[in-house]
């Protein structure tokens, strides 16, 4: 028998350490009011409508149909419309495994995609690789296209997708409207060498 | 191809009737059905607002069992990190000094514990590996992080609340209130 | 009247004499050897031989013995007469430096991407082949993997402290 | 002058700058949008003259049937941009100057014809070409007209039908 | 200078009738791109959006925010111009639909007999053909711009099953024009509140064919296929981004709501609301209530349409055709005899 | 509006289609270009018909006179669908039998 | 006179097909497979498949790993019924140590790997429902795939790759809601999979669809190493669980559905048939498993101090038992040289583990034989000759699942 039912103190996720969401660098002003309003309504308008592209390889596939399905219909969040085409999406959501194979495939749907874009690595394998530590195997996507969520789990459950889903939706409505055009953000992308 | 078996059975594959051939009909029928569909019960468990109960037995964060006295029961013996299958478990063991009796079961213990959440795969084998009533999972989900730090899970967030100094969190985590 | 592994041996030996060899049965299923170069003749021979008709291919693999020196690669089929229902294993060995064999897609059209697997994994180079490049790892791959020396781990990996087991 | 005058002419100018670019374009999709809006500036002509029905027809047609059967042709067979290798200079050259002398003779006939001097087209008014008036010719005086067109949509249906099939 | 000469008045009205429509059609669209999620959910046993406002009610207002707010891609290897006047002409091309449906009777404001028509002309029906048959350039235009080849097959068959069809839906309702004997929508309408019956009485088949032509034409299910996602990804709008995907996606239930109004108005009385007499009220509430309950039955057809859509599977190409021209378009021929004959018998 | 504006339209309208072709070599091109006369004629027609009408209009209050030119616009709209579907077709034979649309390439079918 | 004529796009002189590249990222495809296809218009001509897109050397893994942690890989093999897998490679390992389970442990088996059947077949049918354009049948099958998942959590903890079941039988008994959830679900499971049929079994628009795209003959078919579902459609009634019963199959009555044509309405209603079947066999074991009494009814795992890991408490107390329990866990325990080749039926077909031992702790070689990998490289013959719309439904009316195809 269990001692306790619950881990009472899970880590919190701090929204600071997201990426890019850092405080600003000394020197840069900050937005003005009308700017700031515009950000936040923006921001909510967008955290509603966060529409995914699912790039489902894996077993985290299967639960994202169970997310999407009758039992957790992830469409409460105004996100139900699920596309392939990278041009009308704005989250990546990379579900499985990515094998080495299938990494230039991911950074190019990642670079077709339209900015404002976020990307969530649902699941062990996509986060970090999982069990799979195989020569054939990304050990994170973050190796390739930069990572705004990470969901652990293998398969995460439903709720744990729809919490990694929120965190997303919390990160959206915070961020800036001048966060794509600015430096750091910039700097983010060469890093990993996209323009 | 003459059967194998006795048990074949052919799946029926009738033509189709004229009424079929007109559409119609069973687009209605199937209209109809999706219509009665509007006035069921929806099943939807609207997560972040009402949380379904999981099974007693989910694979869920680890937890690290403490005694009735509140010592730490690990004693770093390795068994669990030998049995994951992703090797998420990072340990180090340290000899217990004088003194710490009131911390620790037993002679050694664990100095560092870390499970890397984002390699576990929550496959429970730690749990059934562990030979000292250590380590167990628990029925709430990992949650989601902005970064990959996010997820070393030491001792502080493994340990459940002591049973001496921390009764009301204990009380919570065993799901008196929840 | 029911086919048994004894059966199909005297068939075998008839047929090929003392080319096939390492007759065994274990866990009920027969299994033996013979010189990689008459591996398409065996084949064709279970195949069409009307009372033995091992016309369903369950499976290609190949296992790497790095310490049978010569005989480095073993090639095992699996063939299934689904009719009498019984099974057998027949493998071909083959060395390091000549990894020659004759393919079965002539006869099995599912031995084709099995034959590329074994070749992807092992290294094995199918003869006649009409397409035999890698088809689960990356091309421009340049080693065996599941060959015995290659390690298994990506050697990129970060989070890990693989020196605690004994493991690194 | 008036507000028709000044539709007559805007019209004219879109339909005469359209067609030019109907044959400078060098994108053959472009000809197309191009031919379709020389039909649309026509359409536009015929509501002046009060044809009602027949620049509806015009509009259902040309552009919205013939001229998809081009663009989807042009589709089909992919046919890019600067595809097409230029006729010589002398050859285009020539074809230009055919066209105006052309049109420079045919100006200047009409211009000497003393029969249409002075000749008013009525706008706005009439009713002929309305639907009903059209309607009632169509069917009483060139019924038999009428009948053989359909013979040679059909025709024409059957043997395009045949040739794509080849 | 003649060019002046107006009449102000009726300029102004109608001016302001056709921002009054044109938006309220937006509008409509905007929420009926809501409804269709929220018909799908209820359909499928599941709340829909509701978490953007009140029950969700800002939902589309979110999507058309975000849309707006997005960046714009134009594919390097696509033709700009055309990639950008695709999304227009279609979004163009589904409001002038709109000019010749009669929202209601006439209502008297400053002493002005206004029309709630934006213009009566007498070849109505015609004309509503002649702006469908445009509807399909957008479609076509911007499927070949992208440079794609899911979006360029995805045009092709938009355009064959667009030409197919028309001819189907035109049969049909040559039936209907051979027993109203007008072309002008305000008069059929007219004539069914006259009259003791609506269309759909003399026209059952007619009607039939025209709804499913009018399912075709608008790329519904199970006519989606210029769009059908697991084939083509989306087709013709897959290189879309931002608001000209919006247009994309507007324009389609502006067209749904646009075919809605036609057929409520050609086949179920337009602005008629049955067993009730008008002559009892003012004429303005009496307009009012037209306006509603044309209203009502436009939302009853577009929840028709996405019941349809969110039940059956669609077709293949060649079924497609299949069913255009081997049995609607025979189908729509027979019912033109049956009608010709009728009202022969009844001289 | 006098009818010469009219004619000159039609005029320029038609030249435009000779020059297109004789410039052009793309076939689809040349067809459009076909077309185009067409309705050039088609809309002189119709103001022909007009200008008739007009005249017509000053004796009889009730005339129809004119309406020929109009059926004949009519008429020549159904013979352009049926000259396009069919010349269409032939285009899309011959480009699937030598790949081209190109109208010098027919010289080939000389020999 | 010049002979140039009007140049068009690179390769279109050459030939009159143009190339189609549907995936990695295509949803047909769903994930990880790539279809270049030469289409004629629509129709396909020809088509070269690509995969590996999420090859994660399975094999190589399982060298390095002691038997009872395999299972987690095979979880993650045909991830749509892993319960299949991992009782598979449990009755493979228990074969080939030689250990004789209990007639309990086998029934609970049974039922388990019938539910996972019914849930792998329900994702494949309702998909081919997508792929047609029909959305809504989908979601309402996931909802009692989800009762499915909630079983499994009750048993093991875990909703899809469940990890279930040890050497020798479960890691724990079935509680009494575990059965209480499985009677829910075959009572109303029935209902709504007769509610999926009628939506589309006898609509015109969907027979059209599948009826005569993506057929194979039977003699084809078993020369392109099909099997299973996709075998039987084909007509050929071979199933591992009549063959070569396992987990005391030859215990339950039940028919196997086979089809005329191979193609994909065959394979949709043989999929339906079996999901029947699976409901019949649940049934059948659920009454069995209630039959046992006394202590038999407590049994969940056979007795094998060698591998299976002793009780918790006697670990605590017992040295015996805390000595077992090192070995098992540190993989000290040396398996029997050997080879063995153990089939089971799979969600796709037969699942066959082949297992070489050196009398080492890990296995020496294990190879998996993947009925999806095999059958797939048929995919160019099936669609040759559709149309495209014909393509996508065969891809999603074979089940291919990509974790089983690139292992």
């Amino acid at each position: 028998m269990r001692p306790v039912r619950f881990n009472i103190h899970p880590k919190e996720a701090e929204i600071a350490d997201a990426i890019g969401m850092g405080k600003a660098p000394d020197g840069v002003p900050g937005d003005g009011f009308f700017a700031t309003q515009l950000s936040s309504v923006v921001g909510l308008a967008r955290k509603n409508s966060l529409w995914p592209l699912p790039f489902a390889t894996s077993c985290c596939g299967i639960e994202f149909m169970a997310t999407m399905a009758s039992h957790y219909d992830l469409s409460r969040f105004g996100s139900e419309r699920v596309g392939f085409s990278p041009r009308q999406c704005d989250l990546l959501m990379v579900m499985g495994t990515i094998a080495k194979k299938m990494a230039p495939v991911l950074r190019q749907v990642y670079i077709q995609m339209a900015e404002p874009r976020w990307v969530i690595a649902v699941g062990a394998c996509a986060s970090s690789g999982g069990i799979f530590d195989t020569y054939s195997v990304l050990q994170g996507i973050d190796q390739v296209i930069p990572v705004d969520v990470y969901v652990p789990g293998c398969p995460p459950r439903p709720e744990a997708i729809i919490d990694g889903f929120m965190k997303i939706q919390d990160l959206v409505g915070q961020e800036s409207i001048r966060r794509r055009n600015s430096e750091q953000y910039k700097a983010l992308l060469n890093s990993y060498g996209i323009q | 191809m003459q059967p194998l078996t006795n048990k074949a059975q052919a799946v029926s594959r009738d033509p189709m009737t004229f009424w079929e051939r007109l559409y119609l009909i069973n687009i209605i029928k199937g209209m109809l059905i999706t219509f009665s569909h509007m006035f069921k019960k929806q099943p939807t468990t609207r997560y972040p607002e009402e949380k379904r109960a999981f099974s007693p037995v989910f694979r869920g964060l680890h937890v690290l069992n403490r005694d009735e006295e509140g010592r730490e029961r690990c004693t770093a013996c390795g068994l669990c990190a030998v049995a994951c299958p992703a090797e998420a478990i990072t340990m180090e063991a340290a000899e217990r000094e004088v003194g710490e009796e009131h911390l620790y079961r037993e002679e050694k213990y664990a100095a560092k514990y870390e499970i890397n959440m984002l390699r576990c795969i929550f496959c429970g084998l730690c749990e059934e590996a562990c030979p000292k009533d250590a380590i167990y999972l628990s029925e709430t989900f990992a949650p989601a992080n902005y970064t990959r730090k996010g997820f070393i899970y030491g001792k502080p967030d493994l340990l459940i609340p002591n049973p001496m100094t921390e009764a009301s969190d204990l009380a919570l985590a065993r799901g008196v209130e929840a | 009247m029911s086919l048994t592994n004894e059966m199909v041996q005297e068939k075998l030996i008839a047929k090929f004499s003392d080319q096939v060899l390492q007759f065994a049965t274990s866990y009920g299923m027969l299994s033996f050897e013979s010189p990689k170069e008459i591996n398409l003749k065996v084949l064709q021979f279970l195949y069409d031989e009307p009372s033995l008709a091992f016309t369903f291919l369950t499976d290609i693999c190949a296992v790497n013995y790095p310490n049978q020196k010569g005989a480095e690669l073993v090639v095992v089929y699996h063939l299934h007469n689904l009719k009498e229902n019984i099974r057998l294993r027949y493998s071909v060995s083959t060395s390091l430096e000549n990894t020659d064999v004759y393919t079965a897609t002539k006869l099995f059209e599912s031995a084709n991407w099995m034959e590329r697997e074994t070749y992807d994994f092992f290294g094995i180079n199918f003869v006649g082949h009409p397409n035999l490049k890698r088809i689960l790892n990356v091309d421009e791959m340049d080693y065996f993997p599941l060959r015995k020396e290659f390690p298994l781990e990506d050697q990129t990996r970060i989070d890990k402290d693989d020196e605690m087991f004994g493991r690194g | 002058m008036s507000t028709v005058d000044v539709l007559f002419y805007l019209l004219s100018a879109f339909a005469i700058v359209s067609a030019t670019m109907v044959l400078i374009s060098k994108n053959p999709i472009h000809s197309v949008l191009w031919l379709i809006l020389v039909f649309f500036a026509i359409s536009g002509h015929y509501i002046l003259l009060n044809a009602q029905f027949l620049a509806i027809v015009n509009i259902i047609v040309y552009a919205g049937a013939i001229m998809v059967l081009f663009l989807f042709v042009i589709m089909l067979m992919n046919i890019k941009k600067d595809a097409e290798p230029q006729k010589q200079l002398l050859v285009k050259l020539t074809g230009v100057i055919a066209g105006g002398s052309l049109l420079t003779l045919l100006i200047a006939v009409v211009k000497q014809t003393a029969q249409i001097q002075d000749k008013q087209v009525l706008l706005k008014e009439g009713t002929i070409g309305l639907i009903h008036p059209l309607g009632k010719a169509l069917f009483t005086d060139y019924v038999i007209p009428f009948e053989i067109s359909s013979i040679l949509f059909l025709s024409a249906m059957v043997g395009a039908v045949i040739i794509g099939k080849k | 200078m003649t060019i002046l000469a107006f009449d102000w008045g009726l300029v102004i009205e109608k001016l302001i009738l056709i921002a009054v429509v044109v938006f309220g059609s937006l509008g409509i669209a905007l929420y009926t791109t809501f409804g269709e999620r929220k018909v799908a959910a209820i359909l499928q046993d599941r709340p829909g959006p509701n978490r953007a406002g009140p029950f969700g009610l800002l939902q589309p207002l979110a999507d058309g925010i975000k849309l707006i707010m997005k960046e714009e891609i134009i594919p390097t290897a696509a033709n700009k111009w055309l990639f950008i006047l695709g999304p227009a002409l279609a979004m163009t091309a589904s409001l002038m639909t709109c000019a010749v449906i009669p929202w209601g009777s006439d209502i008297e404001l400053f002493g002005r007999k206004i029309a709630l028509q934006i213009a009566d002309i007498n070849i109505g029906i015609l004309y509503v053909f002649a702006v469908v048959s445009m509807g399909v350039y957008g479609i076509m235009i911007g499927g070949w711009a992208s440079n794609n080849k899911f979006s360029l097959m995805s045009s092709l068959r938009a355009a064959s099953q667009a030409i197919s069809y028309e001819l189907a839906m035109g049969l049909a309702l040559i039936a209907l024009l051979m027993t109203t004997e007008s072309l002008s929508l305000k008069t059929i309408v007219e004539q069914q509140i006259q009259g003791n019956w609506w269309n759909i009485v003399y026209q059952p088949l007619g009607f039939l064919l025209f709804f499913i032509a009018a399912l075709a034409e608008c790329n519904r299910t199970p006519f989606d296929l210029p769009e059908a996602e697991n084939e083509l990804n989306f087709g013709y709008h897959q290189e879309y981004s931002s608001m000209k995907l919006g247009f994309y996606l507007f324009a389609e239930y502006i067209n749904m709501i646009m075919s809605s109004a036609i057929m409520a108005s050609m086949y179920f009385g337009g602005y008629d609301l049955p067993f009730f007499d008008e002559s009892t009220v003012a004429p303005n509430i009496a307009a009012m209530i037209g306006v509603g309950t044309l209203l009502i039955k436009i939302v009853l057809f577009v929840f028709l349409f996405m019941w349809i859509r969110w039940t059956i599977p669609r077709f293949r190409y060649d079924q497609l055709m299949n069913l255009g021209w081997k049995t609607m378009i025979p189908m729509a021929l027979f019912n033109l005899l049956i009608t010709g004959a009728l009202i022969l018998a009844n001289l | 509006m006098s009818i010469q504006y009219y004619i000159i339209l039609c005029l320029t309208l038609f030249s435009i289609g000779v020059v297109g072709v004789l410039t052009r070599r793309n076939a689809i091109i040349v067809f459009m270009c076909i077309e185009l006369m067409l309705n050039a004629v088609n809309l002189l027609l119709v103001a022909f018909s007009k200008m008739y009408h007009g005249a017509a209009l000053q004796s009889a209050a009730n005339t129809t006179a004119g309406i020929d030119a109009q059926i004949f616009v009519f008429f020549i709209m159904v013979v352009a669908a049926a000259e396009v579907s069919v010349g269409l077709a032939i285009i899309v034979m011959m480009y699937r039998n030598t790949h081209s649309v190109d109208i010098n390439f027919l010289n080939r079918l000389k020999n | 006179m010049e002979h140039n004529h009007i140049t068009l796009p690179e390769g279109s002189i050459e030939k009159t097909t143009t190339t189609l590249n549907i995936g990695p990222t295509h949803p047909a495809t769903h994930g990880v497979f790539q279809n270049i296809m030469e289409v004629d218009g629509e129709r396909v001509v020809s088509s070269d498949q690509t995969v590996g897109y999420i090859h994660r050397a399975f094999e190589k893994l399982a060298e390095r790993r002691p038997l009872y942690q395999i299972t987690t890989i095979t979880d993650r093999l045909n991830y749509c019924s892993s319960p299949i897998n991992n009782m598979g490679w449990h009755i493979t390992c228990e074969k080939f140590l030689q250990i004789e389970t209990p007639k309990r442990v086998d029934y609970l088996r049974v039922i388990i790997m019938e539910l996972a059947r019914i849930s792998d077949h329900l994702i494949c049918n309702s998909i081919v429902g997508v792929d047609t354009g029909a959305y809504t049948g989908f979601l309402y099958v996931m909802q009692y795939r989800e009762l499915i998942y909630e079983i499994y959590e009750e048993i093991c903890g875990s909703r899809l790759t469940t990890n279930m079941g040890r050497i020798g039988g479960f890691e724990r008994n079935f509680t009494n809601t575990a059965f209480t959830k499985l009677e829910k679900f075959l009572n109303e499971y029935p209902k709504v999979l007769k509610e999926f049929e009628s939506l589309f079994t006898r609509n015109r628009i969907f027979m059209e669809r599948t009826q005569g795209t993506g057929g194979i003959s039977a003699e084809r078919a078993m020369n392109y190493g099909f099997t299973g579902p996709n075998l039987r459609a084909a007509g050929v009634d071979y199933d591992v669980r009549v063959h070569q019963p396992y987990s005391s199959y030859q215990d339950f009555n039940f028919t196997v559905p086979v089809g005329t044509t191979g193609d994909n309405y065959d394979r949709f209603l043989v999929r339906n048939a079996e999901m029947w079947e699976s409901i019949s066999i649940i049934r059948q074991a659920y009454e069995k498993v209630q039959a046992f009494k006394g202590a038999e009814a407590e049994v969940y795992h056979a007795d094998v101090p060698e591998y299976y890991l002793p009780k918790k408490e006697d670990v605590y107390t017992k040295m015996e038992a805390l000595i077992w329990h090192f070995k098992i866990i540190m993989g000290e325990i040396d398996l029997p040289k050997g080879q063995i080749y153990c089939p089971v039926e799979g969600g796709n077909g037969e699942l066959g583990f082949y297992l070489i031992s050196d009398g080492g702790r890990t296995p020496f070689r294990l190879h998996f034989r993947r009925p999806c990998f095999i059958y797939y490289q048929a995919y160019p013959e099936l669609i040759k000759g559709g149309m495209l719309s014909d393509a996508v439904v065969t891809m999603s009316s074979l089940n291919l699942i990509a974790g089983e195809l690139d292992a």
